[in-house]
Order: C-alpha cells, then structure tokens, then sequence
C-alpha cells in the first residue's frame, strides 16, 4: 500500500486554506448547469449541505470550540474547495448531523446533499443512494475484551455474544446480510447473539462497566484508536474481516446527481493522484487507507 | 311540534294576587309545558301565569319537578312542549333544538327578562363582585362600563354589599354569596325575577340575610317567582302558591288556602311530610310548653 | 273545580326520543366519515410520497411483530414494577420520618428531573458497576419502571390526598388504628382514584418502551429498524410499527373506557346532588 | 404539659338531667380544654360534664368552636390543654404530639367509646352499607364477622334500613345516608355518642327522618352530645343546652331556661339573630294569623 | 352564679407555636440533611465508577452547554406551539359538528397513539414532501408541539368541563350568548385549572426535546453525546447533561410552584366549608 507519499501535516481548516498545488484535472464545469440538477441547486445556493456522523473519531468528530475535524471533514472541506474552483463560484459547507440510521436509510427528503461520512460501499445502500467514487478503504476488526482467551475468529463460532454499533456494516456482517462488492470477505461466526447499541462506542463503555460480551465487531481505524486510548480491549489479529470502499454519497430519490457526481469523481481521483487523500489519512490514521488493498 | 295551536287558557284558579292593579295583563305566561327525560315525563302540561308585582311561590315536593319548571321558563332546559310568553317575548317548544337564528335571538332576550337566582349561588369566581354585575350588561346590552358600574353599585347597596364591591366570590360568606347573585340577576334589571331555592345551599344561621332581601323584593312589588322549602316565606312573602305533584299543578291559591286550609290531599300529605314528625308538632307543641313552663313563654324572639 | 292538569300526550316522548335516537345516529355516522375520510387521505398521502413495497411488507411482517410481545411484556413488567415503586414512594412522600420523605422525595425529582433515554443509557451501564449485570430486557424494564415510578408516585400521593379528609376522621372516630384506617379506608379509595391514572400511563408507556430499542431490546421499533435498514425500506417499516403502536393504542384505550365505565356504575350516585 | 394538676370541677350550673338516676358518676368530664389554631384562641377553657343517659345540645353561632369542642373530646383535634375523660379512660393534652404508644392505645380507647356522626356522613364509599357497619367492629375490637354482621342488622333495623343492607353508600338518599352513619356509630356501642350538625348537609325534606332516630335514641336514655342548630330538637330532645360563645360556655342549663328564657345576653342576642328576621317573627305571627283566618287554623300538621 | 369560664392562659398559644416552629424547622433540617447524604452517596458512587475527568469536562463544559439555549427555546417554542393546537383541539373535540369533532379526536388518537421519535422522523421527512422545507428547529418544534399539542388537548378538553356547569347556566340566564359564555366566562376558569398541567409539561418537554437531536438539532444531549463519544468519555458528558436537566426541571419547578402560590392565592377561600 501506498506509504510512500510525501506526508506533510495539513490540518482540516489549513487544507481548506492551502493552495491546490494539484493538477487540477477535474472537468472544467460547462457554464450550462441544468438548474434543476443537484448540482445547479447547490451553484444556486452556493452552498451544500453535508451529512455527518461526528460520533466517529478519527474519521468525524468535533473540536470544544464547535468546529468539525477528521479525516472524513477535511476530505469534505478540499473537495469542496476544488469543486468551488470547478463551477466558478465559492461553495459554503454546512454541516448536517442526523443520526447515522437517517443517513443510510435513503430518502432524505432533500435534507442534505450529500453524506461524506465514511459510508461504506454495500450493494444494498447502492439500491438507495448513488456513491461516488470511494475516497478510502475501510476494513473490518474484531476486539475481544482484554482478559478474553480468544485468539482467532473461528474460536467466536457458535453462539457467542457480540456488540456491534447499529446499522453499521458490522452488524450486517454478523447477521449475515452484508452484501458488498468487494469479494474478499471472512465468513462471519456461526450464530452470533448480536446486541447494536447506538455507536461502537457504547460496545466499548459497556464492556468497560463490566457487561460481557465476547467480542466487539468495529471499524479497524477506530477500534485501534481505542485500544490507543486506554480501553480494555484488544484486537484480534489476523487479516481484516472484509475490506469495503468507502465513498461520498447521494440520495438516489433526489435531484438529479450525474453532473455532480461527475464533478466529483474528477476530486476524488485528483486528490488520490496528487497526495492529499494519502496525507490527511496519514495525518488523522497515522497510516495510509486511501489505496485500495492489494489493488 | 305543534305549537302553532298553542292558546294560553287563564285557569280560574289563577287569580291576580292583591298587589295586582285590576285589568292588568300578565307579564308571565307559560303555556301546558311538557318536559321528558328519555322517558321520564317529568312535567305533565304545566301552565302559569303571572301578573306584574306577584310573588309566586312553588311548593312541592323533592323531585316533582319545580326546578325543572322553573329552568323551562327561561330555557336552560328545552321543554318537551308548550310555550313561555315573558313580556311579550314568546318562545314555543322545539325538543329537537335546530333554532333559527332569530329564535336563538329571541330566547336571549327572554332570558334577559327573566333573572334567575340559583341554589348554589353560581357566581363568577374569576371576577371581583362589582365585576360580577357589571360582566353581562356590557356584554349583553352594550351597557358603557361606567354607567353599568354605577347601576351595579346601586344594587349592591340594596343588597347591603357595597363595602364588598371588590372582594373575590371566593372571600364571602354564603349569604353573602347569595345577596350577591340575587344583585347580579337585579342589574340587568329584568322584568321578572326567577329563585330556585335559594337558601337551601346555606348554614341555616345565613338563612335570614337572603330571606330578608328576598322579602325586601317582594314588598317593593317586584314579580318574582320563587322555588323554595321556606313555609314562612311562602306564608308572608307570597301572594300566590302553586303547589307541585308529580309534574302537575294540583292546588294553586293564595297561603290562606294553600298552607293553612290545603284542598287537595296530596298538598295535604306533604305538607304533614314535608314539616317531618317532629316540625309538624311545633304548632301543637308550643301551648304544650307554655303550659310546662310557669312564666308565659315571651317565644324565642328578641326583645 | 276544573281540573288544572291538561290531557296527558303520551306519544310526545316517543315521538323526542325517536327524534334524539336518529340524531345522535346521525351524528356518529358522520363522525366516523370524518375518521374514514381523514385515514383515507392520510393513507393516500402516504402511498404517493413513500412508494409501498408490499411485496418486502408481506415478508417482513411476521419479523416486525414478534417485537409486539416484547413491547407489551416489558411495558406490562415496568408498569408493574413502577406501581410497586409508587406506592413505596407515595408512602415515603407522606411519612413524617424527614429521612424517608427526603429520600422519596429525592426519587422523585431525579427520575422526574432528567430525560428517561440518558436514564436508561446510565442504567444499562451503571447496574454492572454495581455488579449486577442483568441481561437487556430486565435493564430496560428496570430503566422504565423506576422513570415511570417516579411520575406515578405522585399520582399516587395525590391519589392518597384526594381520599376526602372525612374518611380517615371517620375511621379514627370508629377506634381504627393509623395502620389500619389506611390499608381498609384510604388504599382502597386511593385506588380507585388512580386507576385512570395507571391506564393513561400504560399506554404512555407502550410508546416510550421503544427507546429501551437503544439498548438492543428486540421490541417493537428495533424489529422494525432491523427489517427496514438492511433493505433500506426504514420509512415503511418505521410506518408499520407506529401503525402497530397506534392499534396497540386504541385497543388498550378501548379496553380502559370499558373498565373505568364498568368502576363508575358502583360509584355513580342514584340521585344526583344528594350528599 | 402541666396536665398533671387538672381536677376536674362540677360547675354548679351542671345539673344533672331529668333522666339520670340520683348519685349517677358522670360518663364524660371535659376539663379546661383549650385549643390554639396558630394564633387563634378558639377554646378558652371549657369543662364539660355529661351524666349516663343524658342528651346534651350545644348551642351557638357559627366559628364558636362547637365543632372544635367536639372534636377534642375523641381528640379528632389535639387540644392544647385540658383533658378529657370518657368511662375511666382519660387522657391530657399533648399539643406537640409525641404520645407513648399506651397513650395511644388509650386514645383509641376513648374513641371508641364516643361514637361519632359527622355533618358531612362520610361513609365509606368502597363499602357496602353492612360492610360500613361491620368494618369496625371486625378490625377494632375483632369481633367475629357472622356476629358482627348480625349485630349491625339490629342496628340497621333500629333506623329503619335493614332492606339496604346490600346497597353502596352512593345510592342512598342524604338522609338514608345519615341514619347509616348512625348505625355505623352504634354498632360499636360506644357509651356516649357525638353528633356534629348532624343534618345540616341535608335536604329540609330529609331532615326529619335523621331527627326522627335521633329523638327515639335520645328517649331510649342514649347518653348523646349533639352540636345542632335544630332548636326543635334541642327544645324537644335535649336534657340540657350548653350555650358556647367566642370558645367559652357562657350558659348551661335545661331548654327552658337557655332557649324559652336565656339569662346571658349573648345567648339572647343569638337566639334573635339565629332565628332571622322572619323567623323570629313566627312565634308572634301564628296568633296573629288565627286572627285573621276565620276558623281557628288547625296550623301545618296532618289530620 | 360563678363565671363558666375560667381564666384565659395567653402564653400557652406562644409556647405552643413557638414548639411547633422548632419541630417543623427541625424537620426541615432533617429533610434536607437526608437530601444530602444522598446526593453526597450518588456523587461518590460516581466517583468512584466514573473516574472523572476534570480537566476534560473543564475543556468541554462549554462546548456542552451551548446546547442549554436549544433545549429552552426549542421547549418554549414546542409548548407554545402546543398550547395554542391545544385550544384548537379542545374546541374541535368539544363541537357539536361532527366533522370538526372527528378531525380533532383523529388528531389527538393519532398523535398520543404513536411514538414521539417516529413522529420527529416522519415530519422531518415528511415535510418536504409536501413542499415545506424548514430547517431542522422548527420542524423538531413542530413535532414536539405536535405530540404535546394532542395530550394538552385533552387537559384542557377536562379543564373546560371542570368549570362548573353552573357557570355556563348562570351565564346563560344573564342572557349572554354562547360565544360570550366562553370566552368571558368558561375560558378564564378553564385557564386557571390547567395552569399546573401546562408547568407539569413544559417540565416533560425539556426532557423530551432530546429526542429531536436525532433530527441534527444540537441541543443538550446532543452536545453531550458529540462530546463524550470520540473521547470515550459519553459517561462523563452525559453525567453533566444529566445534571444539567435536572438543575433545569428544579429551577422550573420552583418558578412553577411560585406562580401557582400566587395564583391560589386568589382562590382561597376565607372560610372552608360556606359554599
Ligand atoms: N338533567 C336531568 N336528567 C334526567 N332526569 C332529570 C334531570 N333533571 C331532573 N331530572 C328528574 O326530573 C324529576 C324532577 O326533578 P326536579 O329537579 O325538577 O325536582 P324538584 O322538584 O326541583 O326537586 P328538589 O326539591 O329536590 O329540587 C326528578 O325525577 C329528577 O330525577
Ligand atoms: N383546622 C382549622 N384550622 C384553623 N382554624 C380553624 C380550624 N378549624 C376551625 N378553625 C377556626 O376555629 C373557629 C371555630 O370553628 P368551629 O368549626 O369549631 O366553629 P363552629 O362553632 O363549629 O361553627 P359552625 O357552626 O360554623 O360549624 C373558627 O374561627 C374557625 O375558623
Ligand atoms: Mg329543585
Ligand atoms: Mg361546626
């Protein structure tokens, strides 16, 4: 993976501030945007509405004073930079936080815009929203409390108790309903006993207050965050319990997305290409998600 | 129903009490009301009528339906049939209710006519007592404030409240009460004044205070018609009494008649009933303890 | 002398009475029009704005409604436990032992005081500290009841203080000790008041069982979550459940109406304004 | 407090009744109750001496404190000083409470020798009427169910209600009510009954029947203490009249000297102001109506 | 003859007043020394459990309450919203046209039928739909005045007819008209009677609105969560938000016990018992 990329520490607002040194390959939008697209409503309006989850650090979280940090937050603020540049006019951000089961529920009714929010790519939510293409690669891990025996998932089969946070890909993992495209996927553990509390946080603070659970299922960034943090887990070790794309999305019963997705997929590519993705991952992950594993 | 055929038919009976200037017309006319509940007839073809400056008194035992009589004259119960003429003001019966307008308008102003004095005083607790009195004339007539301040004041001080011009209800004494309400009714001067037993909600030493101002009221020859248990009210204060059975008038006639020499012998019966086994025997009873007691018994009166 | 009563009509009340009867039907036909028309335009609304997949509804039904069950047992197991807490409570705020009242009284304003979802999120979390790690629906019924105990307890107290003073004078004049004029004389009364009380409180509580969904209690709105998330239908199975919740509702209104009517025929007086 | 030192006087007014057998120890001694409300001196130091068989009326105008007297003497209401005894059972004032527990058990003792009737009823409404009557006696002096039942039937056949053993108290008439009160006091045959207005909460027409058992329990030698404005009564039925003004008994003595012929002015001032201005009229009116109406009135009563 | 009365003991009252006062402040004392040691119990319980982190709620506190101005003004708002579709519903549900009776009682079932959370969600999806596209306060307040709007209609449905219907005859007799017996006579009383349950749920409310943060409306637990969660500390925040609520019922409910003081005060009746 792609560790090789020059790793200069630029802060979420620095980066919306910094000079798009990039080659900017993006298309230069046609001045006949149709106004009735998504896109020519948010030229309108010179503002877009992002969809958030800031109970998600190190991707999304918020600072004392209010603002909005994490890797998922400066990805929104540069790729709304470039697309101010796109379409010729400065583009505001505004942040929107629903719950995380609004969000990957579809149908927003025009609520936001978009959700740049660390969703995961699932055939399922491609049936509800339209995804841009993925600015990351997430990966799946399992934590066992810290006194736990259990070395390996297949010592997890049969019947064991697992905490997940609610509609997460975690929990469609466990419960068997986990339709990705990416095909490298281990089996999940025979009849789990899955208990979703509201985030992977809550599996956490549960399993800290003395519940039992005999393993948590969460995202492999956050839960090695955790462990950093002091929490009595550990995780498993082992290769990654699936590797999913992670990307921007849209709400399929919306305004019409293509010129906008398209704009998008012209950011995202450039900001892989040109390094930024690589260094704001590094300066909030300390490691490199952005390229796709063995790919 | 079929009112249109409705004649107001004066029984015999119904004489013009003594206050009564001859030939006048009368003011009250209620004509053969009948009053169901669901199946209950309550009233049974009840006619009055009343002239101007009477004091009528209805008797009758609990349940026979005076109040119901009294709350069909000014409509606060629906009569089943008949009609209520007060002043010139005719309303027949429309059990089925569905009044047009100028009907609703017309009841309105029957009621306007006919001021009621309930048992339970009814008062406005949200208001002061002035406010009390003056709340319908400037809502009713159109009355200005002031001037409707100024009659209520005037009737307050009949009354003999007028230092409680602005106390709450709350802060009186049920006579008080009372003597209030009966102003209340009095301030939107009508031309008949209605009492459903009026003191039967006081602490019998409040009795007297009401009674007095109710008697006050018929001496000035104001036409009143007046439910009530009081026998020696009845006696002194009415010119006329319509005895009550079971939704009939049987016996109508002045005291002399109706109290001291009952014809009818349900008016009888209830009479003896309604003074209990131990009142009945407070007439007889008196000569008896005089003649126990050496010294002539000067009574219970104040000296 | 003429007689002064007229001809008695005896057809007239008949006559009312029928006149009263279709009216009242009349009434309630269009009543329930109005109902029909409202649910009728609701249901439209919703079949044009949300795009019904009845196929997915048709299979995920029977998944939905095995919450119902949990629902009403853990809405059934907290009101009790609330009852149990109320009448402790409603004591305790009537003691004079200062210690107890203050201790009912703290009860009361702190379940009273802060939202029940942080209650039951702190439950969840504390009763392990304490050592006593229950499983889900116990905690939750724990969370519920002690919440709904709280509110009750007052309900209860006031229940207690609307038994007219004249009772307990009564049963004191009559020899009756402290204790046993309020087991025999007040709680039977005070029951009696509170009962509509408890009814509106269950079915308060029918609704707020749902959030107990927070700590993975397989109830009503977390079947329904659970359907609808991995299909991404949550719309029409969150619609599903409030529709469930909302029958649930009326069939336990229903149930109450019949049985408060069913109390009131004791109670009602025969003539009314007599004492 | 200094309850220790309280003997208790026989004041020379305090003449036994008619009824009480020569030597008779009284049954009830009140000695010097006083009572404070906050402030408010509302008892000053009243005594009271009841003889077995005796029926004592107390008279007075409303916020005396003949309610707050009676309700010290079975300790409804602590008083401030002064104690009472019922039967040998005595106990002193206690105002700040705190009572060892034979006190207590002493208290319950004397209440249950002094059975009260309240104004208001207050029956139990969860009970039928023989469940109000038998409550009592199965929880207090833990008789057996069956004979306690049987007990409260002769009792209930004594004021004329045995065919309402069943009904709830809510279907009883105001009066009905009241005698089941009664009943409900004598089945725990207390030595002494108290009755508190026990019909001023009624209908006049229901009146009657609650003086009615009151008189037959006074005339079969019941020792009673009864709070009333029913002066009939009091004349009729009461052996002795205790006239209570401002917290004090300012005249004790039979009717005829209280009611027909009052030393105390106070006592004279009330019975003019109690009796109103037409009723005080009554005694005087009657001649004056034999006057008028030709044949001699043979007054209100049944023939 | 020799005086009835005796002499006139004028310190007793003192000394008995001047007893109870020291009993009843020694009560006081008692009572909250209760308070106190219970509060004392619940922090060192947390204390010990929680391992508080001052410097980290020192750095956060503020970030935390500004959601304190959200949660009022979205509960001020909410209840007001609900108090005036209370009105409305009141009069629906107490109409004689059957049409108007039936939207109001759908109304008040649908409404009280349903959970409060799914409501937010669906008129926050709703909404738009229907071309009503308000930012997330106003259409979180619209949800909970809703919600609360339906229980408050039946309070002030009861409240209208707990005002005596000697009123309205007593109104009516003085020849007012229908309109003018409501609003002169019925109103203010009804008005009076449900004062305390509009306090008992504008109290509700504050708690209640944590539910719209769900709805991306930052208000009180909002901020808590997005505070505690990422650090690992949501114990700690939503100990503070907790707090917080409480402290902001209590001072509610002091304002709320003052305001009802003042209104009775009005009401008392000089003598008990005359009428
Ligand atoms: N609103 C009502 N609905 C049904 N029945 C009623 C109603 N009001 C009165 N009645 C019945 O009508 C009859 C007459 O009642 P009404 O109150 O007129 O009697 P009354 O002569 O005034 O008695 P009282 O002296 O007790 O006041 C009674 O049988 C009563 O039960
Ligand atoms: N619980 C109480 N608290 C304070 N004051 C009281 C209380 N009960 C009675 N009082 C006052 O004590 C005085 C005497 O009252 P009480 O009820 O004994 O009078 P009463 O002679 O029975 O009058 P009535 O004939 O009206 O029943 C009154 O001034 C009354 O206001
Ligand atoms: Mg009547
Ligand atoms: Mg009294």
């Amino acid at each position: 993976t792609g560790g090789a990329t020059p790793a200069p520490s630029v802060a979420a607002s620095a980066a919306a501030t910094a000079p798009s040194s990039a080659p900017s390959a993006a298309p230069s939008v046609a001045p006949s945007i149709d106004p009735n697209s998504l896109l020519g409503k948010i030229v309108a309006a010179g503002k877009i509405r992002i969809s958030t989850d800031p109970n998600y650090k190190p991707f999304s979280f918020q600072n004392p004073d209010g603002t909005y940090d994490g890797f998922d937050n400066a990805t929104a603020v540069e790729a709304v930079k470039r697309l101010g540049t796109a379409v010729g006019k400065p583009i505001q951000i505004e942040w929107m936080t629903p719950s995380w089961d609004l969000i990957t529920a579809g149908g927003w009714s025009g609520r936001w815009d978009i959700s740049i929010g660390s969703m995961s790519v699932t055939i399922g939510r491609a049936k509800v929203v339209d995804f841009v293409d993925p600015y990351y690669y997430d990966s799946g891990a399992v934590a066992v409390p810290k006194d736990s025996t259990v070395q390996s998932l297949s010592e997890l089969n049969g019947g064991k108790t697992f905490c997940v946070g609610a509609a997460t890909t975690y929990e469609q993992w466990l419960t068997g309903t986990l339709e990705i495209v990416d095909p490298d996927k281990l089996p999940a553990p025979t009849d789990p006993q899955v208990t979703s509390l509201p985030t992977d946080n809550e599996c956490v603070q549960a399993v800290q207050s003395g519940r039992k659970f005999d393993a948590i299922v969460a995202n492999a960034n956050g839960l090695a965050d955790q462990v950093k943090d002091g929490l009595p887990i550990r995780v498993l070790s082992g290769p990654p319990i699936f590797t999913v794309s992670v990307a921007f999305a849209l709400d399929k019963s919306g305004p019409d997305d293509k010129s906008l997705i398209e704009v998008l997929n012209g950011i995202v590519n450039d900001m892989h290409s040109d390094g930024t993705l690589t260094t704001l991952s590094n300066k909030y992950l300390q490691k490199d998600v952005t390229m796709k594993p063995g790919g | 129903m079929n009112g249109q055929g409705i004649v107001h038919e004066i029984h015999p009976v119904e004489l013009p009490g003594p206050l009564v200037p001859a030939g006048a017309e009368p003011i009250v006319r209620a004509t053969k009301i009948e009053k169901y509940f669901g199946r209950n007839h309550v009233l049974r073809g009840c006619s009055m009528t009343v002239y101007p400056r009477e004091t009528i008194t209805i008797l009758g035992r609990s349940g026979s339906g005076k109040s119901t009589f009294l709350r069909c004259l000014n409509f606060l119960e629906e009569p089943s049939a008949g009609r209520v003429e007060i002043d010139d003001t005719a309303v027949e019966a429309r059990p089925l209710g569905d009044r047009p307008r100028a009907e609703r308008e017309r009841i309105r102003k029957l009621r306007t006519d006919a001021g009621m004095v309930f048992q339970e005083f009814n008062l406005f607790p949200h208001l002061s007592v002035i406010g009390n009195l003056v709340e319908a004339p400037v809502h009713v007539k159109h009355v200005a404030r002031p001037a409707a301040t100024e009659l209520a004041e005037s009737y307050l001080e009949k009354v003999g409240l007028i230092d409680k011009r602005n106390e709450y209800p709350s802060r009186l004494s049920g006579g008080q009460r009372q003597r209030v309400a009966i102003a209340r009714a009095l301030t939107m001067e009508p031309k008949v004044l209605l009492f459903d037993e009026p003191t039967s909600a006081l602490d019998p030493s409040l009795v007297g205070e009401v009674l007095k101002v109710m008697e006050s009221l018929a001496h000035e020859g104001r036409t009143m018609i007046v439910v009530t248990h009081e026998m020696q009210f009845a006696r002194e204060a009415a010119d006329r009494i319509y005895y009550m059975h079971e939704g009939q008038f049987v016996e109508i006639g002045p005291h002399t008649q109706v109290i001291d020499d009952p014809q009818d012998p349900r008016t009888r019966e209830f009479l003896a009933r309604f003074l209990g086994p131990s009142r009945s025997r407070q007439a007889a009873a008196t000569p008896q303890d005089e003649a126990v007691a050496p010294p002539p018994a000067v009574g219970p009166g104040p000296v | 002398m003429t007689s002064l009563a007229g001809p008695v009509n005896q057809v007239l009340g008949e006559q009312i009475l029928a006149g009263e009867r279709s009216r009242s039907r009349r009434w309630r036909v269009q009543f329930m029009l109005a109902w029909l028309v409202i649910v009728a335009a609701l249901v439209a609304f919703v079949l044009i704005t949300i795009n019904l997949d009845t196929q997915f509804i048709a299979k995920w039904l029977p998944f939905i409604l095995t919450g119902v069950p949990v629902t009403i047992f853990v809405s059934f197991a907290s009101i009790t436990l609330a009852v149990i807490l109320a009448v402790l409570g409603a004591l305790g705020r009537l003691s004079v032992n200062p210690y107890v009242n203050g201790l009912a009284s703290f009860y009361v304003s702190f379940f009273r005081g802060t939202p029940l979802l942080l209650q039951i999120v702190f439950i969840y979390f504390a009763l392990p500290q304490m050592g006593l790690v229950l499983p889900e629906i116990p905690t939750g019924i724990i969370a519920l009841g002690f919440n709904y105990g709280a509110y009750m307890t007052e309900v209860f107290r006031s229940g207690i203080q609307a038994v007219p003073h004249g009772q307990t004078e009564a049963a004191l004049s009559l020899g009756m000790s402290g204790g046993t004029t309020f087991r025999r004389i007040i709680v039977p009364q005070a029951f009696r008041i509170v009962t509509p009380a408890i009814g509106n409180d269950f079915i308060a509580m029918l609704k707020d069982s749902s959030l107990v969904s927070v700590i993975s209690v397989h109830e009503l709105l977390y079947q329904a979550q659970v359907a609808g998330r991995p299909n991404h239908k949550s719309m029409q199975t969150l619609l599903i459940a409030a529709m469930v919740y909302w029958i649930l509702t009326i069939a336990f209104s229903f149930f109450q109406a019949r049985l408060e009517r069913r109390q009131a025929v004791g109670d009602r007086s025969r003539r009314p304004g007599s004492g």
